[in-house]
């Protein structure tokens, strides 16, 4: 299985990282791309600012990544986590996932990004437009529930 | 042993990383906790709500009454808001 | 809501179609892209050709992106579906769904390849490696099984 | 009336479409099946299993019982498998 982890500063290129997984092989049905993007709250938001613990950030994501590879016929699987100060309607967050079948790179998708949101080594402050740097963003209870359907 | 922090941890502890030495009797992350929060206030502000600080032992994530013993860098932080 | 339908013989660029529905704007927070992508079968087949029903493939796809707007608070969604003769490798439809959250996109994005799946009039038969045209692809209960989900 | 055939269905029926005059007394889309099994043998291969042919009328699926009246263009196909 094709496994790419990486967590950086720079954005990313989603066709060049979805051809990476499938390019010359014809046993891949269904490739999901989820991106998540920094919203600007309304227009309160001049930066997302995201902090992580480098060394477990990564140890991490490749736990769930073997998790998502134990549980569904992957044959490819790429997370790209972004850090730093990231601004309204730019990249934070890629998953990628392969498979024969479309249930299972859906499953597996919606698995790494609950997990990922709970359980990676990140955490978000907001930086307002006013030029202050605001509050850090709460956890939600709904991701940890969201999280707790895969137990 | 090396102590991490991060987030909003890291701001009310005040630095991001220390070596302490840990005095006898400190068996968990809990225990841990409990003596690092009468070192002074800003522990104390830190853990004030101890059940909503995370840790991690050596890069996993592990639970209060984790044995803390052979542990090289032990990490606290708020709840994970990646994604 | 920015929602594009195409039912066409050529492929399609991803982050095109990705780009199309973000630039310019920072409410978005998860957009999903599925694409399904042609077998070999294990090295049976050379090709799949997908005949589709010009006109009623159109409306339908329409009457599927209409329900799934109603159902999810979605900021943009994007189906483009191929007919004629496909490679193994190669793209056979594309789905993108953008919304503030990713539970909406996800599901809508699944919602609108199981009904695609059941409900759009497009048939698959195989081209064979040896030459020969092969049989027309069956449907399969899984498929409308997945479909009445959302029922 | 315009009737337009896809798929196995076509091959079966040998044609992509063909206008016909219905007799008085076709009311649904299953007299219209059972009308259209009487003129031939490959309608009546191409309909053997009713229950699979699927029909639309205008561009929209219907069921069986559907009412043909004021159809311009009817249509009859496997079930479906795009995506």
């Amino acid at each position: 299985m094709t496994s790419t982890i990486r967590i950086q500063a720079e954005g990313f290129e989603i066709a060049a990282e979805a051809a990476a997984l499938t390019t010359g092989r014809a046993d891949i049905g269904a490739v999901i791309a989820f991106t998540g993007l920094c919203r600007d709250e309304g227009g309160r938001l001049s930066a997302l600012e995201l902090e992580h613990y480098p060394g477990m950030a990564e140890a991490e994501l490749a736990r769930i990544a073997a998790q998502a590879e134990e549980r569904w016929p992957l044959m490819g699987l790429t997370i790209i986590h972004r850090f730093g100060k990231i601004a309204p309607g730019e990249e934070i967050v890629l998953v990628l996932t392969a498979s024969a079948h479309r249930r299972a790179a859906f499953e597996a998708a919606e698995f790494l990004m609950d997990y990922l949101k709970t359980h990676a080594p990140f955490w978000k402050r907001e930086h307002l437009k006013d030029g202050t740097v605001g509050a850090w963003v709460e956890a939600k209870s709904g991701d940890d529930l969201a999280a707790e359907r895969w137990a | 042993m090396k102590l991490v922090y991060f987030a909003w941890v890291r701001e009310r502890v005040g630095r991001t990383d220390e070596d302490l030495d840990l005095p006898d009797g400190i068996a968990t992350v809990a225990d841990l906790v409990r003596w690092l929060k009468g070192r002074g206030e800003e522990y104390a502000y830190a853990f004030e709500n101890e059940a909503i600080v995370r840790a991690a032992i050596d890069h996993v994530h592990v639970k209060p009454d984790a044995p803390v013993l052979g542990a090289r860098e032990i990490a606290f932080f708020p709840p994970m808001t990646g994604g």
